[in-house]
């Protein structure tokens, strides 16, 4: 692999008492799009909680860009050029549409030309135009991941994470979502994805990463990782079942 | 939970209630009026618990039913009722005012829910002190009688906490049986989601009102003890304040758990007591006290134990995990 | 056993709404103590008096109350407000403790209680006498009466109610109000409205001060009449000069023309910082009324504490500081010189003496 | 025969805003229908419409022939229409077994029964099948907020499956979820579907989902219904790939 | 007629002080979710530091500006690090009780230290009344309702205004979500603090000479404040005018017109009729969420 731009090296850490990590480990090459998949409750937004400072690691280390960026602040880490777009609806619902937009920007540094970033965004999602001085909490859930999606951008970071992002998008704003994702790799942009609408995602990707009960089992090219025979069976989550039987 | 810490919790039952029983028969007059007064407020919170804790239904109202009830057996046994249909009656009012307290919780939540129980609670309060011709005004009802229970009097204190020791003893059977059955399980869905509770075809409506009504009436019958424990009931004691005190009762010990108002009552009535050596600190002692208890665990007193015995939970899930992560690389 | 201290108890609302009227009575009775324990005690025992905080809670006050008596105390102090009076002097008089209140309502000694002994006029004996001065000096035909609505302010009313009724002075307005109550612009545009000869006002010192402050607002000008309550120090201090004019019946005022009150005042700014009001005067009352008796027992005994009380009138002359002459009736009630007061300038000035009856 | 679900005409606006622009459809009983439509189309709605979560403007819904319009959605569901949301909602602090149990509890006996009988409603047995199809049995005991998404996302699923419905709508229901425990939780509702004839409006924008599991598609565009039909026919139908699919 | 006019000028001074209690209230609603049951005692804790400072011979103003600072300190800075930060995560309910216990701690705390006694207190506004609408008003209270207003002015342009205000929004309703977007969330909840707590030290400088310096008085003030604050609608700073204004009115036509017996009774029945038909206040707007 190419020289990496994040390398999660060795993460052990859960919630409370339970151990979800267990010894995480890989990386992420500059420039690409690298997409992990595995079963419900693996562990992959886990990862990402660990890797923007969200969760607290027993041990283990995240560098970016060769510096150790483990447990900093989230506004440092945004600081640092990473973004992190989570699963599941995080809007501000009662704000309005563009107040949640410019939100984005933040941790932005001072010289940062905020509004015309907003601008660009609302080109990109038309939606989000069409309805910017509405309370967010209104939007559709489609709308709200459009939402989130333009926020989490605003701030033209350098490697970006995001966890499920086709979730209630129609297959029509899915693949605009994934050229968005393409057209960012193209401008150097460093994508970690997770996506259990594995075949599309990995398409598009550089990279597959295959993970499982906490650990990366499978890390390799995507059209290798596409076509490798085990994924099928992976995705059972056969030893989770054997065991708690 | 393992068959050895069910033993091990039963025994602990077993010793509580021995001590409640056995340790108070050598207290003086004042001891056994606090334990009383205990036991009253015990009650009274566990119907807050239920309303709150519970169903997640905020009310800062269950203060006026304590009063109501207070005044239900003031009234009726100054005029010759006996407490035991006295509280027969009080138990048919707080149900009903209860439930229509309940109505406004059908519209709004939370702290508007708290500022509707609030008015209710003032109003309350209003009546008591206005109504004379009822209440005997700010006069109050004085020389409340003791009631005879199967016969034996309970006019001297230790009778007479027995008889409020026995009465929590009843209410918590029937609070135990409640929160176990689904009734118990609509309660919390009410307060966890109530939208999703509803499409699963639970009448939140109904159980809505329940909660208000059944929490109301443990209110009442704390009151129904409280007239004849103090002998004499005035409004004052009945104001916003007693149901802020039962709030804090009900969150110090931890809202949501069977014990919590055990807990929570010994802090709110006890715990000044043990304090009155700091004489003029005494409450500022008390208001220090519960503020580091909330600072150390704002899930209550219980919260500590549930922590404790959620991260034991979690440790076996977590070693599950790791049998099967290790199986998993075995496999490979 | 006879060096031994003399335990007595009392118990006030040192916090809550009372809380101004329980430290005042609190911060009397320590001085008194101090005082006599410096002088070497009663008999020569000196006294140890126990605080306990009703939080101006009926409900706390007994269980207080019945701590105290667990104690076996020689007497029972407090408490202050008539209601937590009224539910536990029944204990102290089962246990048999002489119990010396701080309570005004009339009703407390009229139960037939053989313990309960007041430190201040009765509203059954207060009341009486501002109905006559309304009736006799202001010759007025109706009067406003405002009142907190408290078992003390409710109590006054009903007493002076009744009064007036007998006077043939009709009451044009009835108006009650609540303890803390900030706004009165309502209250006395209702005063104003009724347009009385005279306004009686039987409401807490700060509450006083606030209607008298409204009241020299919206300008009116009908002669205003209370009790200790509004013509007090304190009120004087915090209304300026709309407490001009102000008059009462003051059983116990610090400003009184007597040398003894005035010596007491001194040496309880001395000590506290601040110029008590009555509740101050009677909290140290309280403690010489337990000495006078005693000393006339010329023994400590609990039991016969009561009976010798019971018509007992305590001289300046053998205890200069009762300040002033009393004598204690079959009830527990108290004859004692009393004032009749005004606000001139700022400044309280006895009009006139009303004496003790007998 | 009359349909299980009719819907005439519903109308629902926001303010200024109409959601729902006069939607009428009907589904037999035994069917699969899917629901699609582009972002903010007013799919949700709809299903908010006709389950008593919101008072549609206008228009009528009909159960077996029986008006529910403006219905509260506890009655609705005692009906025997069940539902899931397009957020997630479970009960976080009850255990997933409770979850499942209240799910289906308020179908059994009346309220005194519940009140004076066993704790569980004689639940368990159901509760735990369920949570063996899932897969989730580690995690019976566990809250339900300590899921992941996708595990929640199967947990409220088989939440709506509790209670023995007829009709189930089901506001997408794959999102999230891992594509072997897609193929689980579709092969679940066909042998509800079959099974029991229950009936199924199913939101989706997964559509090999939709596609190989509903007889019948309807898609709807700016509030309306844009077309309604065989799957093969949708997929083929120029508007719907103009507004909808893409290429 | 002319009764009518003293009653509602006269209740607009007290609604004046209701309100300016309120805005602070309103504020840190909606700017940390938090409800301070302590917000009265808040206000009338600054006047004793004021009064403590004087005590040293310091002058007024001197003492007014040290009594803002040890405010900032004691009720922003103190009650943010000590009840706020580990409260605020548990919800609502276990930082209002700590807020219950510290109105007892604070309350006890000025009897003990200070006196039981009421004391009166300096006003900066110059006593006496000037006419509005016929009728005497005072300076004090027109001053309240000056200050009140400028605050609401204040506190609604940096809310809905600003980024800074967008900011402190987004970390009272998502504050793990405002963490992912940068917003420094310990930042804004400080700032709220100590806005609320600049806030009620200008009010204690205001309020104190009509109330006088007691230690009880902040009880009446609180809960006069909190039902203000949900008339006029808990999520907008600005409805706490409205409501304050709305109750200290109300509160003299029903002590006029209905009965001064019950005359606590109107405002709540008032509240209570809010609250079921128009729930999100007079002011405020409802909180909309989509299923
Ligand atoms: N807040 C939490 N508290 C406790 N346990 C949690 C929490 N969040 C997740 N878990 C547990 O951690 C494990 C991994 O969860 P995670 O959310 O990382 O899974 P995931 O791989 O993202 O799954 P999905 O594809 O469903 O989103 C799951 O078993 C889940 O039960
Ligand atoms: N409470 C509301 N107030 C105002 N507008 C609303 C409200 N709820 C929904 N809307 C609007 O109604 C339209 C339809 O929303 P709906 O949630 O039904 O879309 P949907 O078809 O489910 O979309 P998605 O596929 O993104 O979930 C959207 O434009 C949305 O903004
Ligand atoms: C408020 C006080 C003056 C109380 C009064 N001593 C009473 O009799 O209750
Ligand atoms: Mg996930
Ligand atoms: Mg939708």
């Amino acid at each position: 692999m190419s020289d990496p731009i994040l390398d999660v090296q060795n993460l052990v850490g859960g919630y409370g008492k339970m151990t979800i990590l267990n010894g995480t480990n890989f990386s992420v090459p500059k420039g690409s799009i690298t997409t992990v998949i595995g079963p419900n409750g693996a562990g992959k937004s886990t990862v990402f909680k660990a890797i923007f400072g969200l969760l607290k690691l027993r041990e283990g280390k995240v560098v970016f860009k060769g510096r150790d960026v483990t447990g900093l602040s989230q506004r440092a880490l945004l600081g640092a050029g990473i973004c992190y777009i989570p699963q599941g609806r995080n809007i501000f619902g009662e704000l309005s549409v563009r107040h949640n937009i410019e939100l984005g920007g933040v941790a932005a540094a001072r010289d940062f030309d905020l509004a015309a970033r907003v601008e660009a965004a609302l080109d990109v999602f038309p939606v989000l135009r069409k309805k910017a001085d509405r309370q967010a909490s209104t939007l559709s859930g489609g709308e709200q991941k459009q939402l989130e999606i333009a926020r989490g951008l605003l701030l033209e970071p350098q490697l970006v994470l995001i966890d499920e992002p086709s979730i209630g998008l129609s297959p029509l704003m899915v693949q605009q979502t994934f050229d968005m994702l393409k057209q960012l790799r193209d401008r150097g942009v460093s994508v970690l994805l997770i996506e259990q609408n594995a075949r599309s995602a990995l398409e598009i990707s550089d990279y597959g990463i295959v993970l499982e009960l906490g650990r990366t089992r499978i890390i390799d090219k995507a059209d290798r990782v596409l076509a490798d025979p085990r994924i099928g069976q992976l995705f059972l989550g056969g030893a989770m079942e054997e065991t708690a039987a | 939970m393992t068959k050895h810490s069910r033993l091990l919790l039963a025994a602990l039952a077993v010793i509580v209630i021995a001590g409640l029983i056995i340790i108070p028969m050598n207290f003086n007059r004042y001891g056994l009026y606090i334990l009383s007064q205990w036991a009253v407020m015990t009650i009274a919170a566990m119907g807050l618990n239920l309303t709150l804790g519970y169903a997640g239904q905020v009310s800062l109202a269950q203060g006026a039913f304590v009063g109501i009830g207070a005044y239900g057996a003031a009234i009726l046994t100054t005029h010759g009722w006996p407490l035991i249909s006295a509280l027969g009656f009080v138990i048919v009012i707080c149900f009903a005012v209860g439930w229509l307290l309940g109505y406004p919780a059908l519209r709004v939540q939370h702290h508007y829910l708290a500022f509707v129980t609030l008015a209710f609670s003032t109003l309350a309060f209003l009546v008591f002190r206005n109504e004379s011709w009822l209440t005997n005004g700010i006069y109050g009802i004085s020389n409340i009688p003791r009631p005879e229970i199967f016969g034996f009097p309970t006019r001297k204190p230790l009778p007479f906490y027995y008889l409020c020791l026995g009465s929590l003893g009843l209410v918590t059977l029937a609070m135990w049986w409640l929160i176990r059955s689904p009734w118990g399980r609509a309660f919390m869905a009410l307060r966890e989601n109530p939208i999703r509770a509803q499409s699963l075809g639970i009448d939140t409506r109904r159980y809505t009102l329940m909660a208000f009504a059944i929490g109301s009436v443990l209110g009442g019958i704390a009151g129904v003890l409280y007239a004849p424990l103090t002998q004499y009931v005035d409004p004052v004691p009945f104001n916003l304040q007693l149901s802020l005190d039962l709030l804090m009762m009900v969150i110090v010990g931890g809202s949501g758990f069977m014990f919590g108002p055990f807990l929570g009552a010994m802090i709110a009535v006890l715990l000044p007591e043990w304090l009155r050596f700091a004489e003029g600190y005494y409450l500022m002692l008390y208001a220090a006290a519960v503020i580091v208890l909330l600072i150390y665990s704002p899930s209550g007193i219980l919260g500590i134990l549930d922590r404790y015995l959620s991260s034991r939970r979690t440790q076996a899930a977590s070693a599950l995990r790791a049998a099967a992560q290790s199986k998993l690389e075995a496999a490979q | 056993q006879s060096g031994a201290p003399i335990k007595i108890a009392n118990v006030a609302e040192l916090s809550g709404g009372g809380a101004t009227v329980g430290n005042n009575w609190k911060n009397g009775i320590d001085l008194a103590v101090e005082e006599i324990n410096a002088k070497g005690g009663i008999l020569g025992r000196k006294i140890e008096v126990s605080h306990a905080d009703s939080q101006s809670n009926p409900g706390v006050a007994r269980a207080q109350v019945q701590k105290a008596l667990d104690g076996e105390p020689y007497v029972l102090l407090g408490p202050g407000y008539s209601g937590s009076v009224k539910v536990t002097a029944p204990l102290a008089a089962e246990a048999g403790i002489t119990q010396i209140m701080g309570g005004e309502a009339a009703e407390l000694t009229q139960a037939g209680n053989k313990f309960l002994f007041r430190t201040s006029f009765g509203q059954q004996s207060s009341m009486p006498k501002v109905a006559k001065y309304v009736n006799d000096e202001l010759k007025a035909k109706s009067v406003a009466v405002v009142w907190v609505n408290n078992d003390f302010g409710r109590g006054g009313r009903d007493v002076i109610t009744k009064e007036f009724n007998r006077l043939g002075i009709k009451v044009a307005a009835d108006l009650s109000t609540e303890a803390g109550q900030a706004d009165f612009a309502a209250d006395v545009s209702k005063i104003k409205a009724a347009a009385p000869d005279a306004v009686f006002i039987y409401v807490n010192e700060e509450e006083s001060a606030r209607i008298l402050k409204e009241i020299k607002r919206q300008g009116v000008t009908a002669p205003l009449i209370g009790e200790t309550t509004l013509v007090g120090q304190k009120v004087i201090e915090l209304a300026g000069d709309a407490a001009n004019g102000a008059r009462g019946h003051v059983g116990l005022t610090t400003d009184a023309p007597v040398e003894a009150i005035k010596a007491f005042r001194d040496r309880f700014v001395k000590k506290y910082n601040y110029v008590p009001d009555h509740n101050g005067l009677k909290g140290y009352l309280a403690i010489y009324m337990v000495k006078a008796t005693t000393e006339k027992m010329g023994k400590v005994d609990s039991k016969a504490f009561a009976d010798t009380l019971h018509g007992l009138t305590i001289k300046t002359a053998t205890e200069p500081n009762i300040l002033m002459d009393v004598t204690f009736d079959q009830n527990g009630d108290i004859d004692r010189q009393g004032f009749l007061v005004e606000v001139v300038e700022g400044k309280q000035v006895v009009k006139q003496v009303l004496p003790k009856l007998n | 025969m009359t349909a299980v679900l009719d819907v005439r005409d519903v109308k629902k606006s926001f303010g200024g805003i109409t959601a729902v622009n006069g939607v009428s459809f009907d589904v037999q009983e035994g069917e699969i229908l899917g629901l699609i439509g582009p972002n903010g189309c007013g799919k949700s709605t709809l299903f908010n419409c006709i389950l008593g979560q919101l008072v549609p403007s206008a228009g009528e819904v009909r159960v077996d022939g029986k008006l529910v319009t403006g219905q509260r959605p506890s009655d609705l569901n005692r009906l025997g229409v069940s539902r899931t949301f397009q957020l997630l909602q479970v009960f976080p602090k009850l255990s997933v077994r409770d979850n499942l149990i209240l799910a289906g509890q308020e179908h059994r006996g009346s309220m005194l029964s519940r009140l004076l009988g066993p704790s569980d409603a004689g639940l368990t047995t159901t509760a735990d099948q369920m949570i063996g199809f899932f897969k989730l049995e580690h995690l019976a005991n566990e809250p339900a907020g300590g899921l992941s998404y996708g595990q929640q996302k199967l947990l409220d699923a088989a939440m709506a499956f509790m209670g023995g419905p007829r009709l189930v709508l089901l506001d997408e229901p794959a999102g999230g979820v891992n594509p072997t425990m897609l193929g689980d939780l579709k092969e679940r509702l066909i042998a509800i579907n079959r099974e029991r004839r229950a009936t199924f409006v199913v939101i989706e924008h997964n559509m090999e989902f939709v596609m190989s599991l509903c007889s019948r598609v309807m898609v709807m565009a700016e509030g309306k219904v844009l077309a309604i039909g065989k799957p093969d026919e949708i997929r083929a139908n120029p508007a719907v790939i103009e507004a909808y699919l893409g290429h | 007629m002319s009764n009518l006019l003293d009653l509602i000028v006269a209740g607009l001074a007290t609604g004046a002080i209701y309100a300016l209690v309120a805005v602070g209230f309103t504020l840190l609603w909606q700017t940390s979710q938090t409800i301070n049951f302590a917000q009265g005692e808040f206000v009338m804790l600054p006047a004793f530091l004021m009064l403590a400072v004087m005590h040293l011979g310091v002058p007024f103003w001197l003492a007014v500006l040290v009594g803002i600072l040890l405010s900032a300190l004691l009720l922003g800075l103190g009650f943010k690090l000590l009840l706020v930060d580990p409260m605020l995560r548990h919800g609502v309910l276990p930082l209002a009780i700590a807020t219950m216990a510290l109105a007892i701690g604070i309350k006890e705390a000025v009897k003990q230290f200070f006196s039981a006694e009421a004391s009166p207190f300096p006003s900066i506004v110059p006593a006496g009344d000037i006419s509005v609408l016929g009728r005497a008003i005072s300076l004090q209270s027109l001053g309240v309702l000056a200050v009140a207003i400028l605050a609401v002015i204040g506190l609604t342009t940096l809310l809905n205004r600003t980024s800074l205000g967008h900011q402190m929004q987004a970390a009272a309703q998502n504050p793990t979500v405002a963490r992912i977007i940068g917003v420094p969330v310990e930042r804004m909840i400080l700032l709220t603090f100590l806005i609320n707590a600049v806030l009620v030290a200008l009010a204690s400088l205001l309020i104190t000479p009509i109330y006088l310096a007691k230690f009880s008085s902040g009880e009446v003030l609180g809960q006069a404040a909190f039902i203000a604050a949900i008339v006029g609608g808990f999520n907008q700073v600005r409805g706490a005018i409205a409501g304050g204004l709305l109750i200290g009115i109300v509160d003299n036509l029903a002590a006029a017109y209905v009965s001064t017996q019950y005359r606590a009774a109107v405002p709540m029945v008032l509240l209570i009729l809010m609250i079921l038909f128009r729930p999100q206040g007079l002011l405020g707007r409802a909180e909309e969420r989509t299923v």
